[in-house]
């Protein structure tokens, strides 16, 4: 007596190699293997990035679309850079996000544009009133995990990988994953007087 | 599909045995074809199924087991990095204790214990559907991830602040704690249908008293399962909760607290153990009943047994905490009640040796297994015992000596047992025998590889080895036994192959199995192997504990049971005094909407909260779908 | 039966005492010596119940059974057991006793009259020798130095995650919990070295993160105190003199501090004597020219995933601040 | 094996009710989970408190209008829903139909007074581990009002088409309104946690 036990058999079995084939694939696009250790020829491409004359917005450089983008994609490298926000001071003048002496990220106002170039480069070789060069504080990998962390508080689309809050003081609304998104869709702001002055 | 006549349904008093077999199997049978199986609620499938997903979920584990100790039988091995290896501890933990131990005993129960109380389905059979979709789904979304290098990688018990937003990057942590969800969601589910099964499913006759000693450990399971499985929904809640939407549960900085997450955590962790080990003691008094020849000794004691072990369960959770700096009034309190634990404990044992001595053993290999867990399980529990000591415990704990111990109380107390009652109830679930050779030699290579695998880390421990580190240096003198137990870990991994080979070659092509092979007592027996789709054609009426025992030829039995739609008997909690006939749900496709649109919403909140405000709605209509009336007989009184 | 012997040899082995540095058996202290009592002794009683009841199993599976006759009595049975059970519940109550007990001679970690501050970091051990004058204050990292013959209470503190301290040969172990203070009472007997390990999972390295605690005889801890009290020793050769520079120049001085000089990062160890210390990296790698130089070069090799990033620095400058790291005494 | 029937249940009714009936007993089960999972989170409050060094943590004890009014909405709510077991118990349709009605109004109600509750609160979620554990708590509560709402709805709508008339879909009924009491019970304690406990 099967009682209908081997068509089940049969079509579990149908089913289960179906799933495994379906799987496999839907494993080998989503793989995201984690570095601990970028190889050196690649940590010393970060360094060439090109730079628009004026300083705003460039080129990565080709290795780093290479690697897929890691320093704004990858949740390990993010969380390092929210990491490194705090061991190398910003929130001196960044506050938690929202600017003090210096100016706010949160609004999603980049002075100097929104790619991460952009921030690297503001953060390795420093900007005018006040935004000191920390080219000989920081490794250029920290360098680009930290970008990659600021330019998540002020993104205008949230990211999958972005970071939650940090074990301490509450400072601002935790929802911080797409917050200049929000603020923009509050119209226009024009200006900025409040965060500095202007290059 | 049914005959009607005049409002009048057919009853089983006039139909002769042929015509009641074709009959029933026409209203209980699971049509044939992908759909059927997609829909089935036959607690006999489903049981299989369950069965079969845990032992596959057992090899997976069992893999990553070996690929650890590949990695720790040398000093400084490269063959796996430190992220990888978090990744494969943290899997082998929370995939053998919430995708393999737990399911798999609840799958056990699912199968046998409406077979054992003599009824036809369990209670909720479209619930218990459902909670196998989710399980399938939990396991799924848990080796998938592993798959894609988001495997949850801070340890099976998630301590925060490591898993919290700050130090879990990614989504692993979150991935970990909605794996529970799934579990949590289908273990309760089994739990709340097994209660109610055995509550007022039991065939006429069967009073507290001739309750089998199985369903008893499966019923204090269930309510183990009911007390303690809410803790650690809201524990991971909490902990998604915080690391998503911003709460403070787990941040000392605002007012939370660290130990809150291992108070919850623990609170159903140690629980845990039991609703793993209860149901073994179970399998261990029905395979001794059989295998001497005689009632379990201690019949009260040993209900007594398990109800004390459930209590106590609860209160023990501390231990597990007793370096966490807890006040050391509390933890004095909590060494008495985990020493006092090994009292119900050490009786069970010691029926189970009354029985023997008083029997007359068979030596099959389910009892040999049940021989091995004596053994071992007895270990286990002295060290249990040891690690209950606070001053003894600051020495041991999060070293190999306590993954010795617990793999000596969980393996030992509950993979040996289960091992044999495969081997015992292979024959009535598939109809075939297992090989009592290859029995023997799975037997003994599992018993000899798991003591040379587990022994000696007691050792390693007391030389100072933690747990969860990836390597260790030279310079420690940890590599001969590392080796030792690496090599060791290989007759383990080759016994349970063998038995693997045996169960699959025997559900294929074993010796056919007549109804109650073994001899046994419990009703399960009373039914062809494998059972018909009803269980039986007429349901059994119980005079006594044993009641195939007492008359092995003729089985009394009642009628009057209508044939047209599928119908059991309720009957009252105590005495099971038949109260009424009632209805048992049809085949359903819903529940497997109902957990398709459940996954959506749990997964979907991993990434977002308003999934759960979006994702809702596809579950209230799956649901809606579920329960509302299709006009057959089964929804009509 | 083999699991029998091999537990026996467990205890012959613990006897003797010969399980090295880092074992709960090779106890060098006082509330470790208290602690290897009771371990001994529930081990001894539990073997011999184990062994009972294998006994019993054996004879009653294997017993000779006489054909038909004399069925032995369910009351005869219910006595047996039933005093198996009072027995169980009297070993029972004696084994919680002797615990408690234990936990009594161990002695309150309140009392002691020196306090160490621990503070863990993933994955590291700082070291806190807090004085009332801050001038007479210091940090140190992974090596804990302590007087023999005195109790010591160390203070415990974690920076981020849970991690635990254990120092098998000297006590029990005892969690570092974030938003917690906990201590631990701390005693060697005997000079010497003694090795232990961070014991909670804490992450990608919980692997490499041991520390050493270091008994000296009084004299020479104070010894100890004084040098480490010292600011960093002025580079005499050439190579430590240039590779101060290069320190000083790269971003380590942004993380690790070096007392006397402008390298006052916090997040690192403190390295003004790391010179001195036993090993480097929480116990990785022993300290010498070579080990410093290897670790320099590339720290994500040998630990990966610790904090410490490879900076990038020719042959040249790899040889001087390593020889000026080796001069950190 | 042979059968000797020893036992003739044909008089014995086609579906139980009250204890008798399956569902009955699993809604039971379903509530001591539930209730365990309500009875911890009050359990969290009051261990978080423990820890404070002064309880609401930075924030106002929370004002009584909006929790008060809910409380006695539902204690209100509980006279019609004991009706409504009762007309089940004597199946009558006409009744039991109206009953709903008003239950499900009675369902709503409570919802829209909650959601001047969380303001009420004085605190955001993601505030300090005070907000958390209340914000918890209340959409715990609100998550069991939503459910037995939508089981309402559509028991009503169950009720007004042809399946209505039936014993089986009375069970249902008298089920729901066990439930919906179980609901209004598990808020009492929670309440005098939430309102009171700030205030002592």
């Amino acid at each position: 007596m099967t009682f209908g036990s081997i068509n089940d058999t049969r079509w579990s079995i149908l089913a289960t190699c179906l799933l495994v084939v379906a799987g496999a694939a839907f494993l080998g696009w989503a793989r995201e293997p984690r570095e601990l250790r970028t190889d050196p020829p690649v940590v010393a491409d970060l360094d060439r990035f090109r730079l628009m004359s004026d300083g705003i917005s460039g080129a990565p450089p080709e290795s780093y679309f290479a690697e897929g983008k890691p320093y704004e994609s990858d949740a390990y490298n993010l969380s390092q850079g929210q990491r490194l926000y705090t061991w190398f001071g910003c929130q001196s003048c960044h506050g938690d996000g929202r600017g003090n002496v210096g100016p706010s990220f949160l609004d999603g106002w980049w002075l100097y544009g929104p790619e991460t170039v952009s921030i690297v480069a503001s953060i390795r070789d420093g900007r005018p009133h006040g935004m000191p060069a920390f080219r000989d504080q920081m490794t250029i990998e920290q360098i680009w995990q930290l970008a990659g962390y600021v330019q998540t508080i002020g993104a205008y689309s949230a990211k999958v990988a972005a970071t939650g809050r940090r074990d301490d003081r509450y400072t601002r609304p935790a929802e911080n994953r797409a917050p200049a998104k929000i603020l923009f869709n509050e119209g226009p702001v024009g200006a900025h007087p409040d965060q500095g002055p202007s290059p | 599909m049914t005959t009607r006549h005049e409002g009048e349904d057919l009853r089983d008093r006039g139909l002769d045995e042929m015509e009641l077999d074709r009959r029933l199997s026409q209203t209980w049978s699971t049509p044939a074809g992908l759909w059927g199986a997609l829909s089935t609620v036959d607690h006999k499938i489903i049981g299989r199924r369950y069965i079969v997903t845990a032992f596959v979920f057992l090899a997976l584990g069992g893999i990553l087991a070996m690929a650890m100790r590949l990695q720790l039988s040398q000093p400084e091995a490269r063959f796996i990095g430190p992220d990888r290896y978090n990744q494969i501890f943290t899997m082998h933990g929370t995939n053998m204790m919430f995708l393999f131990a737990v399911p798999v005993m609840e799958a056990m129960a699912v199968y046998l214990v409406p077979l054992m109380v003599g009824t036809r389905n369990i209670a909720f059979p479209r619930l218990n559907a459902f909670s196998y979709w989710m399980y399938l789904a939990g396991g799924l979304l848990l080796w998938i991830a592993f798959a894609v290098d988001t495997g949850p990688d801070v340890g099976w018990f998630a301590y925060v602040p490591l898993a919290g937003p700050q130090y879990a990057a990614g989504k692993r942590a979150d991935i970990w704690a909605q794996m529970i969800t799934f579990t949590e969601v289908s273990a309760l589910a089994v739990a709340v249908e097994i209660v109610v099964t055995v509550f007022k499913q039991r065939a006429p006759g069967m009073s507290l008293d001739r309750i089998p000693l199985f369903v008893w450990s499966m019923l204090v399971t269930s309510f183990l399962i009911i007390m303690a499985m809410p803790a650690i929904m809201i524990a991971s809640s909490a902990l998604i909760l915080d690391r998503l939407v911003g709460t403070h549960f787990f941040n000392p900085a605002e007012g939370g607290d660290v130990l809150l997450w291992q108070h919850l955590f623990w609170f159903f962790g140690h629980p845990e153990v039991y609703i793993i080990f209860l149901p073994a003691v179970g399998m261990v008094s029905t395979i001794v009943a059989t295998f001497t020849r005689r009632p379990v000794f201690g019949y009260l004691a040993m209900v007594m047994a398990l109800i004390a072990t459930g209590v106590l369960a609860f209160g023990l959770w501390v231990h597990h905490m007793f370096v966490a700096g807890l006040p050391r009034l509390g933890e004095s309190f909590f060494t008495a009640s985990s020493m006092a634990i090994a009292i119900p404990a050490g009786l069970q044992i010691f029926c189970w040796l009354a029985t023997m001595w008083a029997g007359r053993p068979v030596f099959k290999t389910p009892f040999l297994f049940v021989i091995g867990f004596m053994v071992i399980f007895v270990i286990g529990g002295m060290t249990g015992v040891m690690v209950a000591s606070v001053p003894f415990d600051t020495q041991v704990h999060d070293t190999y000596f306590v993954v010795a111990h617990f793999h000596y109380v969980l393996v030992g107390g509950a993979v040996f047992p289960l091992l044999g009652a495969i081997y015992y109830w292979f024959p009535k679930i598939t109809g075939r025998m297992m090989s009592e050779t290859l029995g023997r030699w799975a037997f003994g290579l599992i018993f000899t590889g798991f003591n040379l695998t587990f022994f000696p880390m007691h050792i390693l421990g007391l030389q100072g080895m933690p747990r969860r580190i990836y390597t260790y240096q030279p310079e420690m003198p940890w590599s001969g036994l590392n080796m030792f137990v690496s090599l060791s870990a290989v007759i383990l991994a080759a016994g349970f192959l063998l038995f693997f080979i045996d169960a699959i070659r025997s559900a294929v092509s074993g010796t056919a199995a007549p109804a109650n092979p073994w001899e046994a007592s419990t009703l399960e027996w009373a039914t062809s192997s494998p059972p018909p789709p009803y269980n039986f054609a007429r349901l059994p009426v119980v005079g006594s504990l044993e009641p195939l025992f007492n008359n092995p030829e003729t089985l009394p039995v009642a009628s009057g049971l209508s044939v047209d739609r599928r119908e059991l008997i309720v009957s009252s909690v105590v005495e099971a005094l038949p109260e009424a006939r009632e209805s048992s749900p049809g085949n359903s496709i819903w529940p497997l909407w109902s957990a398709l649109a459940t996954t959506v919403l749990l997964i979907w909140s991993i990434f977002t909260p308003w999934a759960v405000v979006w994702g809702s709605i596809p579950v209230s209509i799956a649901l809606i779908g579920w329960f509302w009336p299709k006009g057959t007989p089964e929804d009509d009184a | 039966m083999r699991t029998g012997r091999v537990l026996l040899l467990s205890i012959i082995s613990a006897v003797a005492g010969c399980s090295g540095n880092q074992a709960a058996l090779d106890p060098q202290g006082a509330p470790a010596i208290h602690i290897e009592h009771l371990i001994i002794g529930i081990t001894i009683v539990c073997t011999v119940v184990w062994l009972l009841v294998m006994i019993v199993l054996g004879w009653a599976l294997l017993r000779k059974r006489s054909s038909d006759s004399s069925q032995p009595g369910e009351r005869s049975l219910t006595m047996i057991v039933g005093s198996a059970v009072a027995a169980t519940v009297i070993i029972i109550a004696g084994l919680t006793i002797a615990s408690f007990y234990t936990t009594r001679g161990i002695g309150l970690p309140e009392n002691a009259a020196l306090t160490i501050t621990v503070r863990a970091q993933q994955w590291w051990w700082q070291v806190i020798y807090a004085d009332p004058d801050p001038v007479l204050s210091f940090q140190t990292a992974n090596e804990i130095h302590i007087p023999v013959g005195q109790d010591v209470r160390i203070q415990l503190e974690s920076a981020d995650v849970v991690h635990s301290f254990w120092v098998p040969s000297l006590a029990g172990k005892q969690d570092l919990v974030p938003g917690r203070s906990n201590s631990l009472l701390l005693r060697a007997e005997r000079p010497g070295i003694y090795r232990g390990q961070c014991a909670e999972f804490c992450g990608l390295q919980h692997t490499h993160m041991a520390m050493m605690v270091i008994a000296d005889e009084p004299a020479d801890y104070q010894r100890w105190i004084a040098a480490q009290r010292e600011n960093e020793a002025i580079p005499t050769d050439q190579d430590a003199a240039a590779g101060k520079i290069v320190f000083l120049s790269k971003p380590c001085a942004a993380c690790h501090t070096v007392r006397g000089t402008p390298a006052t990062g916090t997040t690192g160890p403190d390295l003004t004597h790391v010179g001195s210390r036993q090993t480097i990296a929480a116990g990785l790698l022993e300290t010498t020219r070579g080990s410093l130089a290897a670790w320099i070069a590339d720290p994500q090799t040998l630990k990966p995933g610790n904090n410490m990033p490879m900076v990038p620095l020719n042959s040249v400058e790899l040889r001087n601040i390593s020889a000026y790291m080796e001069s950190l005494k | 094996m042979k059968h000797s029937v020893v036992l003739n249940l044909s008089k014995l009714p086609a579906h139980g009710l009250g204890t008798a009936s399956l569902t009955w007993w699993g809604t039971l089960a379903f509530m001591v989970i539930e209730g365990t999972g309500f009875a911890l989170s009050i359990v969290v409050y009051l261990y978080l408190m423990s820890l404070a060094p002064h309880w609401p943590l930075n924030a106002p004890p929370p004002d009584l209008l909006p929790g008060t009014a809910l409380t006695a909405l539902l204690i209100a709510s509980l006279l019609p829903n004991v009706l409504i077991a009762r007309w089940t118990r004597q199946q009558n349709l006409a009744k039991v139909r109206i009953g709903l009605v008003i239950m499900s109004l009675l369902g709503v109600a409570p919802l829209i007074v909650r959601i001047f509750e969380f303001p009420a609160m004085h605190i955001s979620w993601d505030q300090n581990a005070y907000g958390s554990i209340v914000w918890v708590m209340l959409g715990l509560h609100t998550t069991h009002i939503i459910t037995d709402l939508i089981d309402t709805v559509v028991l009503t709508c169950l009720m007004f088409s042809r399946h209505g008339d039936n014993p089986r879909r009375y069970g249902d009924v008298s089920d729901n309104a066990m439930y919906w009491n179980f609901v209004v019970a598990a808020w009492l304690p929670m309440y005098i946690c939430l309102y009171w406990v700030p205030r002592l």
